[in-house]
């Protein structure tokens, strides 16, 4: 049965950052030079034809744009400046876009301006409630102890909250990033076992990054390795050592170790991939889209707030203090609240995701052929 | 017994004479028993002129021309190529021996091709033997 | 009649000086302009909007001016029968086809949108004067194109001078083994006419020369030509080759493509016209020791032919008008990098396979792989082809090298689809048992007899592979090829021995000079402009100058032939007439305003 | 009319006996030159001996016509006596002109001749291996017989001769007109053809008297004459009939094509050819409609033993004159 | 026929020690001596050098020489040189024989002695030869100036200019009542949209005004007799309704046949539906719109959805095998002019391979897709298939292809389909082939003298073809193509003579028997057969003297000057001698 092409779709994905898809003509360069492209998953070039043709329902059922980690050789390459990295880089965009139900995703990539208005609106919120929470229950002039203004046990509470409230989310987009790419996909048969023999691969692929340690140039996998891993011990540290953490003015070097190490880790990171931005340095950080942008900025934003809060409340400047820590979680709050679930940090999960499908996928088309027959030699090609 | 082989050859004016200048603009060496006639064209080569160089004592018959499609006359060499297979009904009937006529295709690029189509000829006639035409026409007569 | 004048740029190649606002006002006070927009770069023309405009102002006559206003003209049709007045009123201003990007281009792009507003073909308008025409001709280089237009101007019984750079006329053709798709040898077809030219009594071949400056009015060139010291006389020497026997200079030879050495004094190729041998001065020791050391070659000549302290000189030429034939290059293939050209041995250019493949070339025909050698002088391993070395048994032919590519050569060089196909044959018929590889991206077989010559080189059992080749790399020896197989949707990996890179053509290097020298016009690409691409293919902005073949764009033989014909018939004309025309630049605004009119009214 | 009698001698060597038939087919003409002549010598005609040819005054004899090849001493032997005695020789008729359908034995050595003649044919009784020779000596007597020769010759490789008359046989007109030419000669009553000349025959090929309609050829197969139904108008070469008219002298009156027969070629070759075998050949091939070499071989497959249809009255005067075959 | 021996001397190059040093020339010389009829035999230097050619010119008058043998180089190299020189002293050149024994025997033989027995050889061979040369005269023919250009298109015009600019009269014949051919029916051309319309209108009124063009319309040629630089066209004018046409007789030197192609006839191939679906139309159909700025459906709206398909009719197995050369750029431009008449509208291009070979044709496809043009690539010999859409559907045709970049059987939405029509060869070739004595190739196309370097002229001396009668041309490969084709007639009307060569072959009308074998084989159609005489002979000016009529003349009847049999002969028993 002949699949429906649609001509309109190219223009519905410029706004995620495809205009350049157009000008491929199909050479295959990109597909041979990518280090990622090997059978079953020849990309970029296959993806860039389906949504040159508005193939919809294929786009959507494709793990290969999450197999990309952007190295850029392709665009360099590209005779026609297609940018099959970009490409690949808006169709994940677009399939952020997908695979979140609220639909908020996609309003957010149609405009920067909604994502601005909603991270200030959110950070607004934010501000305005823990101020009333502190008033009300502390005083401004302590950090901790006591009558703290913000006390880290009801922050504890509330992060817990967020973060149950953010994997609810996140999990609802993964199972339908997996009904699109695997679940409806009939003719794919799949048993369990491979399912929880392949499972390992979530974890090593989001620690590692093994793959994007493949790629010809090395430093974008080491900077982006450091962000990540930083991040993820912030966040340990967040959800289970909060109270050490604000604890002072004995420093407890239990944890506040891995805290400043993993600050300065964010800071670096953060001002690496924006100076690169800046400069356009390479093909993978030509085009900027806005949520790239964005998602930076904030971050930094976060480390920079979070770190100085934490210096003020060192030398007993606590009033400072506590008034930063609420800017800093006017700037986590939005951040986690909507980077996360529905714009660029998304790929935190979908990406691990995709390649561990991808495996469980090759694994089950694997086993489809070796029951079916041999592949054709070149002859047939 | 050792003898030298006396070969007749007709070259094509544009390709195989061009290639024959080439194989000496080259100084690719070859055998020396071949005496090249010039004719524009392989068309223009008569069997009667075969037959003719056989009888005053040829021991071989060598006719090149351009490659099938490169004559510079677009057809010529098919016409040689077309009478070949009959004269060489004709050679076999009055029993000439096979290979001691031969039709083959030289380039004006294929001096190497010439000297080495020379060579082979060369010696290939000289593993038959001289020719019997005139030895043979001369008994005849002595018979009588 | 009420006319309308819309100006808006395609932006064909980079946006050329023409002041649009000054055509604009220009324009306005044309008789009958009622409107003048000036729309800019790319401008959306939105048919419905220019139809209101078009009834507003009751317009019957649109002329729509730009770089190639073509390119909006189905809008501005559509909103005239949209706003119910004659599609035919439509007219093109066209500043690209006209020539509006030379040297006063403002001026021209005026003329050009006059002639549109008064309803009149510019090249039927802009007909320059006529001049005298000096019966001699020149022919600058050598190669089919230069040899078909002196041959066709010579046997016209007209004097002819023919200017070749190198050492010997024939050009790249020469070095052809067969040419695509007949199959017949370049030797047997092009030899007997470089022949022709040495002899022919009309021409005077001047090689190893070069054109130094062009100056006076068409009709009444004057040309100053270099000619270089061949170091050897021309008319005595008989190409005995004792002298470069004796040379102890060996450097790669030009004429192989740099697959063999050929001595500091040689002939390019024993065919050669003329037939004699030359001193390469930049190899040549006692030139370069200014006559202490060496000069064998000298005294081993036989006729004392060769005088190596013999100096260059410039002749003064008159003629009537020139042909254009310099040709192209190739372009540098290492500066590919994933080919691994000049890192690889067995990976090599076209020019090196027909070398390779020609019975002539250094092994004789024979197609083998590059084999390591030792170079008794400079005592290092080198890599050469020798006769006796090992065949390929895989060849991979990686089309569209450098070409349609924007980080090289943007346009597709035409010839290299087939030429590609041609070595694939080759390789078959002279390799039965080698396998073949065409990488290619789309398979251009578009001439006479092309598309059938692709079929049956498929039919012969090569491989074709839709997918550019990505890039080559060593693995034991052998050449790991990486491409994609679009069609089977894979990407491959095998290895191969030998890799030929089907290389795009580039503009001659000396090209700008010569169109500066000329006053002729170069595209985006460096390729030389025609006067009309499609009216006039071998005409230029300047009178009495044409151009012919490949310098002008990429060509195969028969186009090149055709073109050369067709330039000097331009010549021919005007000689056989006495009469030739002026520059197109001499005619001035008004005097094509009033022809315009003048044919208005007839 | 002259006061003597003009002296002849008519021969026949290696021949079918046609030639004299033909003579003979002249009917009363033959009684007009009864006339004018005296016919010394005619073995199938008239009695006479080769003595009394030996007898003879050198030149004794007007003109002598000689048909059939020399195949034997026996054919030397009288051609060389009747040149000697007669003014004219005339040789007359395919065999003596170009060694004619005898000289066909050229293409197999002697051996292989007398091996099929006299040891392995069929009509053989069994056992019996007699074989002619030369000298053999039956109870006490010695017997000889002509010198069966290793091949076929055309007169003139034998004996000098001054006139030729071709033809399988001759037509009958073509003869009178012939000894109509050498008595007009003898009598002074004309000028004698030039010596070597052909006579009773003319300048061009055959095709110039056919009647039958010519284009241009194209042939994609041969046939043999009964394996197609053959136009009545269209040259037979055109329809793949290999017809030897082209190559042919013409003077026979297109007899054989006329009646749907391809011309055999008995008039022998145009003049200023040399051999009929090699102009047929080329000629032939030169309108095969094919460039490819294995095509071209089945086509020739239809011409089944060319030469002898090529050479088939002239082997012995071709070029090569024989098999040499070893 | 006997003749005295006539008076020979023989001239052996050293060619310093080119030869010298393999062959022992003096030896050669002497031997040459022994020859019949050789008087002086040198041995010399370099005898192409001046004192060697002034020492046979010396020779020829002291020793008053008839021919003369030159052993030395290949006659390529130098045979004009001495021919040159025998000319200088009153001998005929063709009494002049070259022995080759450089390249034949000193530069490729190494042992001495063999290679002066070789060197003897060929020097007997010419002696003999040159003994039975006969004196050769070049003769010339008059070249009529005029010139008959059949068809009006822009090949015909373009040519016919260039002959009126020349000051030559130029017979232009259109079948049509008026001229412009294809062309004429064309808006913009590819790549660079320019007007066709100006190209025509500049080509007509210059034709039209010019006084050296005589203008034929509604007329067609009937015959055409005579050879080269001595034609007689009649050419039938029809008269207008009502009225009987009348006969022009012409007299011209050479023909350019220029009339172009015709269309595909879309619907031969049914899967695409022309003809049965209202809106699917040819390339054709489409000028016509944009020309009316009228691109809409039959219903009248604007499409939302056009389709353009390549290659129909060709690069096909069951209808033409070859590429149409144009059509590619064409549906390219096709898209950009749909993209600039209806902004919104989308484009879809179904192709085999993108031919944008030309000078700005990559470019202008590169554009094109820049503008959002859907590409998508069928298998040659494959097939798309065109239906009416399903009700629900916003689109009028599905066009289902098995795309061959995604491998996916895609159904792409039309509301206009546009078939890119290929070129094939008009039905009336074969006439005009016959007319003009010129042959065609399996597709119809008329066949150029050489592919390569000869693609305007024929093997038909003085009719030349120009345009896409040829084979598929664009434009300018076209408008060059009529140039080429006139600039070769104009070269011969300067000279104003046809020189023939003095080597041809001549047919012996005593001996020839009209069996009419030769006919067939002359390539260059030099052979004339007269059914009033019943001969054939050579029209000498069309002959290139291969020879093939010679060897296949069963009755020995044609001659090739310069090579004849008993010339070759002579040689053959030379160097068996």
């Amino acid at each position: 049965m002949a699949i429906r092409a649609n001509p309109k779709l190219i223009d519905e994905l410029e706004p995620y950052g495809a205009e350049d898809v157009v000008k491929c003509y199909h050479c295959g360069n990109c597909s041979a030079v990518c280090p990622f492209s090997e059978a079953p998953y020849v990309f970029p070039r296959r993806p860039m034809r389906y949504l040159q043709m508005g193939l919809e329902e294929k786009l959507k059922g494709d793990l290969q744009p999450w197999l990309c980690y952007y190295c850029g050789e392709c665009s360099d390459q590209c005779p026609r400046e297609a940018e099959p990295g970009e490409t690949m880089m808006s169709l994940r965009r677009w399939l952020t876009s997908r695979y979140d139900w609220t639909g908020i995703s996609r309003l957010f990539y149609k405009s920067w301006r909604y994502e601005v208005g909603a991270v200030v609106v959110v950070a607004i919120l934010t501000i305005i409630g823990f101020l009333a929470f502190g008033f009300s229950q502390g005083s401004i002039d302590h950090y901790d102890g006591p009558n703290a203004f913000l006390p880290s046990s009801s922050i504890h509470i509330f992060d817990w909250t967020l973060a149950i409230v953010l994997l609810a989310l996140l999990l609802s987009n993964a199972a339908r990033m997996w009904w699109f790419t695997m679940g409806r996909d009939k003719t794919l048969r799949v048993s369990v076992g491979t399912y929880v023999s392949r499972a390992y691969l979530l974890v090593v692929h989001f620690f590692t990054q093994k793959r994007y340690s493949q790629c010809e140039r090395k430093s974008p996998w080491l900077v982006h390795l450091g962000l990540m891993l930083s991040y993820v011990t912030m966040l340990i540290l967040i959800m289970f050592f909060l109270a050490e953490m604000a604890s002072g003015p004995g420093v407890d070097w239990r944890v506040h170790v891995f805290g400043y190490i993993a600050t300065i880790g964010l800071v670096a990171s953060t001002i690496v991939f924006l100076r690169r931005r800046i400069r356009k340095s390479s093909a993978a950080y030509k085009h900027s889209h806005e949520s790239d942008w964005i998602f930076l900025i904030l971050l930094l934003a976060v480390a920079l707030t979070g770190i100085t809060q934490h210096i003020l409340h060192r030398y007993g400047v606590d009033v400072a203090a506590n008034l930063m820590y609420v800017t800093h979680l006017a700037f986590v709050v939005p951040m986690l609240l909507l980077e996360v679930p529905f714009s660029k940090w998304s790929h935190l999960a979908y990406r691990p995701l995709a390649m561990y499908f991808a495996e469980v996928r090759a694994a089950g088309l694997e086993k489809a052929e070796r029951e079916a027959a041999p592949a054709g030699d070149l002859q047939a090609a | 017994m050792s003898y030298e082989p006396r070969i007749v050859g007709f070259l094509c004016n544009w390709c195989s004479y061009a290639g024959a200048d080439l194989a000496g603009t080259s100084r690719i060496h070859y055998a020396s028993n071949v005496r090249i006639i010039r004719v524009m064209c392989t068309a223009r080569v008569d069997p009667t002129f075969v037959l003719k160089a056989l009888h005053d004592g040829a021991d071989g018959v060598l006719i090149c021309g351009c490659h099938p499609g490169d004559c510079h006359y677009s057809e010529g060499n098919y016409k040689a190529m077309r009478r070949y297979p009959l004269l060489k009904k004709l050679l076999a009937d009055y029993g000439i021996e096979d290979e001691r006529v031969r039709l083959e295709w030289v380039s004006a690029s294929e001096g190497k091709r010439f000297a080495d189509i020379v060579d082979d000829m060369t010696e290939r006639v000289r593993a038959l033997g001289p020719s019997h035409v005139q030895a043979d026409l001369a008994s005849d007569m002595a018979e009588r | 009649m009420r006319i309308g004048v819309f100006i808006c740029q395609a932006g064909i190649a980079e946006a050329k000086a023409v002041n649009l606002e000054a055509v604009g006002l220009y324009a306005s006070n044309l008789p009958q302009v009622e409107v003048v927009e000036v729309l800019g770069l790319l401008p959306k023309v939105d048919p419905d909007e220019v139809a209101k405009r078009i009834t507003e102002s009751q317009l019957d006559r649109l002329v729509i001016a730009g770089d190639s206003p073509g390119f909006f003209k189905p809008a501005f049709t559509r909103a005239m029968s949209l706003a119910g007045g004659e599609p035919d009123e439509v007219r093109l201003a066209s500043f690209r086809q006209y020539g509006a990007d030379t040297a006063n281009s403002t001026e021209r792009a005026k003329a050009i949108v006059a002639c549109a507003v008064y309803g009149v073909p510019f090249s039927l308008a802009a007909v320059p004067a006529q001049t005298k025409m000096h019966p001699a001709s020149l022919v600058i280089g050598g190669g089919i194109a230069g040899i078909q237009a002196a041959l066709e101007i010579a046997d016209a019984g007209k004097r002819v001078y023919l200017v070749e750079r190198t050492g010997t006329i024939g050009g790249h053709m020469a070095m052809f083994d067969k040419t695509f798709p007949t199959l017949d040898c370049a030797a047997c077809i092009l030899t007997p006419k470089m022949v022709a030219v040495g002899q022919h009594e009309n021409i005077e071949l001047m090689t190893y020369s070069e054109v130094e400056s062009i100056t006076g009015s068409p009709g009444a060139y004057k040309a100053t030509v270099l000619r270089n010291a061949r170091r050897v006389i021309e008319s005595s020497c008989v190409a005995c080759a004792q002298c470069s026997d004796v040379c102890p200079v060996s450097v790669p030879s030009e004429f192989d493509a740099g697959i063999a050495k050929r001595k500091a004094i040689y002939i390019p190729f024993p065919q050669a016209v003329p037939n004699a041998y030359l001193v390469d001065e930049a190899s040549c020791t006692y030139v370069q020791s200014n006559g202490t050391k060496c000069g064998a070659c000298a005294k081993k000549c036989p006729k004392d032919c060769i005088d190596l302290d013999a100096r260059g000189d410039v002749v003064k030429l008159d003629v009537g008008s020139v042909v254009v034939a310099t040709g192209y290059g190739v372009l540098d293939a290492s500066v590919i990098e994933p080919y691994g050209y000049g890192v690889h041995p067995n990976v090599i250019t076209a020019l090196e396979f027909e070398r390779l493949t020609n019975a002539s070339g250094p092994t004789g025909g024979r197609i083998v792989t590059k084999s390591q050698r030792l170079n008794k002088k400079t005592k290092a391993e080198e890599w050469v082809f020798d006769p006796e070395g090992a065949p390929p048994r895989s060849v991979a032919i990686i089309h569209c090298v450098g070409s349609r590519d924007r980080n090289y050569n943007p346009y597709c060089s035409r010839v290299c689809c087939m030429y590609s196909l041609k070595f694939a044959h080759l390789v078959r018929e002279k390799l039965p048992d080698a396998e073949c590889y065409e990488f290619y991206i789309d398979m251009r077989a578009y001439g006479k007899g092309y598309e059938e010559f692709f079929q049956r080189i498929k039919q012969e059992g090569t491989f074709v592979v839709r997918g550019r080749s990505a890039s080559v790399s060593e693995r034991d020896g052998r050449m790991l090829i990486k491409g994609e197989d679009i069609l089977s949707d894979r990407v491959l990996e095998f290895p191969v021995d030998m890799v030929l890179l089907a290389v795009g053509l580039t503009p001659t290097e000396r090209s700008d000079q010569i169109a500066a020298m000329l006053g002729i016009p170069r595209d985006q690409d460096g390729w030389f402009t025609e006067a009309d691409y499609n009216a006039d293919p071998t005409g230029t902005e300047r009178g009495a100058v044409y151009v012919a073949g490949a310098c002008q764009g990429p060509k195969d033989i028969p186009d090149t032939v055709a073109q050369a014909s067709a330039a000097a018939g331009g010549i021919l004309k005007g000689i056989v007439s006495g009469r030739g025309v002026d520059s197109l630049g001499s005619l001035s605004l008004e005097e094509i305003e009033a022809r315009a009119k003048t044919l208005v009214a007839g | 009319m002259a006061d003597r009698k003009l002296q002849i001698a008519i021969y026949w060597g290696a021949a079918c006996g046609g030639c004299d038939v033909s003579v003979l087919d002249t009917n009363e003409f033959i009684l007009t030159v009864d006339q004018v002549a005296d016919v010394r010598l005619w073995p199938i005609a008239a009695d006479g001996k080769y003595a009394d040819v030996e007898a003879m005054a050198d030149g004794e004899l007007d003109f002598s016509i000689m048909s059939g090849a020399v195949r034997n001493s026996e054919n030397e032997h009288i051609a060389k006596l009747l040149r000697q005695k007669s003014k004219i020789f005339v040789a007359y008729g395919s065999c003596a002109y170009m060694g004619g359908i005898p000289g066909l034995a050229n293409l197999v050595p002697r051996e292989e001749i007398i091996e099929r003649a006299y040891l392995n044919n069929p009509s053989l009784e069994p056992g019996n291996k007699t074989v002619p020779l030369a000298q053999t000596s039956v109870n006490g007597y010695d017997l000889e017989i002509p010198k069966f020769y290793q091949r076929v010759y055309k007169l003139d490789q034998i004996v000098d001769v001054d006139y030729y008359v071709p033809g399988c046989p001759p037509q009958p007109d073509q003869c009178k007109a012939a000894v109509l030419a050498l008595v007009g000669a003898l009598t002074g009553q004309a000028d004698p053809p030039p010596k070597g000349s052909v006579v009773g025959a003319y300048e061009r090929a055959l095709c110039d008297d056919c009647a039958r309609s010519k284009s241009e050829k194209k042939v994609k197969r041969f046939y043999r004459p009964w394996e197609i139904m053959q136009d009545p108008e269209k040259c037979l070469l055109e329809q793949g009939i290999f017809c030897a008219g082209p190559a042919t002298r013409s003077g026979c009156g297109v007899r054989c094509p006329n009646s749907g027969i391809p011309c055999r070629g008995c008039y022998g070759p145009a003049p200023n050819v040399i051999d009929q075998g090699a102009k047929l050949l080329s000629a032939v091939a030169s309108i095969v409609d094919s460039k490819d070499p294995d095509e071209l071989a089945q086509i020739f497959d239809t011409l089944p033993d060319f030469t002898s249809f090529a050479n088939r009255y002239s082997v012995a005067a071709s070029p090569l004159q024989r098999s040499h075959r070893s | 026929m006997e003749m005295a021996e006539p008076r020979i001397g023989v001239y052996v190059c050293n060619c310093g020690t080119n030869i010298a040093k393999v062959v022992d020339c003096d030896a050669v010389a002497e031997s040459a001596a022994q020859l019949p009829g050789v008087v002086v035999a040198r041995s010399y230097k370099y005898m192409c050098s001046n004192p060697g050619q002034e020492m046979i010119v010396q020779d020829i008058e002291e020793h008053s020489l008839e021919r003369v043998i030159v052993a030395a180089c290949s006659p390529r190299m130098h045979e004009r040189t001495f021919r040159r020189a025998l000319e200088s002293a009153g001998l005929n050149p063709y009494f002049l024989e070259m022995a080759n024994i450089r390249e034949h025997v000193s530069w490729v033989h190494d042992d001495g002695e063999e290679a002066t027995q070789k060197a003897k050889a060929l020097v007997h061979a010419g002696v003999s030869r040159v003994a039975r040369n006969e004196p050769l005269e070049r003769m010339s023919v008059d070249m009529c100036p005029n010139t008959l250009v059949i068809g009006g298109g822009i090949a015909g015009m373009t040519a016919a200019l260039e002959f009126a600019d020349a000051g030559k009269k130029a017979y232009l014949v259109e079948r049509l009542d008026h001229l412009g051919g294809n062309l004429a029916r064309v808006d913009l051309t590819a790549p660079y949209l320019d007007s066709a319309r100006d190209i025509i209108t500049d080509r007509v009124r210059r034709v039209t005004e010019s006084e050296n063009v005589e203008v034929l319309l509604d007329a067609e040629v009937r015959s055409l007799e005579g050879f080269v630089g001595n034609f007689k066209a009649t050419v039938h004018q029809n008269g207008r309704p009502g009225e009987s046409g009348s006969d022009v007789a012409l007299d011209v030197g050479s023909v350019v046949v220029c009339t172009g192609y015709k269309e595909f006839d879309a619907s031969r191939i049914t899967h695409y539906g022309y003809g049965k679906l209202p809106n699917v139309i040819t390339s054709f159909e489409f000028e016509r719109m944009l020309r009316e700025g009228r691109v809409e459906t039959k219903e009248g709206k604007p499409p939302q959805y056009v389709a353009i398909v390549h290659c129909v009719g060709s690069r096909s197995e069951e209808f033409h095998s070859y590429c149409s050369r144009v059509c590619c750029m064409t549906a390219i431009k096709y898209a950009r002019e749909v993209k600039s008449a209806l902004p919104g509208c989308y484009v879809s291009d179904v192709y085999v391979d993108m031919h944008a070979f030309g000078k700005g044709m990559e470019d202008f496809y590169e554009r094109s897709s820049e503008l959002k043009t859907l590409f998508l690539m069928y298998e040659r010999g494959g097939h798309p298939v065109i239906r009416k859409a399903d009700p629900g559907d916003d689109c009028g045709m599905l066009i289902q292809v098995d795309e061959q970049l995604s491998g996916e059987v895609i159904e792409i939405p039309a509301d206009l389909v546009i078939l890119m029509v290929g070129m094939e060869a008009r039905e009336d070739s074969g006439d005009v082939a016959r007319l003009v004595n010129i042959s065609r190739d399996k597709d119809g196309w008329f066949i150029e003298s050489h592919p390569k370097l000869d693609p305007v002229a024929t093997t038909t001396e003085g009719i030349f073809i120009a345009g896409t009668c040829a084979a598929p041309k664009d434009i300018p490969d076209t408008v060059a193509q009529a140039r080429a084709a006139a600039a070769r007639i104009l070269g011969k009307i300067s000279v104003g003579k046809i020189e023939i060569d003095a080597v041809y072959a001549e047919v012996d009308e005593d001996h020839c028997s009209g069996c009419r074998i030769c006919n067939e084989l002359c390539p260059y159609v030099a052979i004339e057969y007269d059914p009033e005489t019943k001969r054939s002979h050579v029209i000498s000016a069309l002959c290139k003297a291969c020879g093939a009529c010679v060897a296949a003349c069963p009755s020995g009847a044609i001659k090739a000057r310069h090579f004849t049999d008993e010339q070759i002969f002579a040689q053959i028993e030379g160097v068996l001698a």
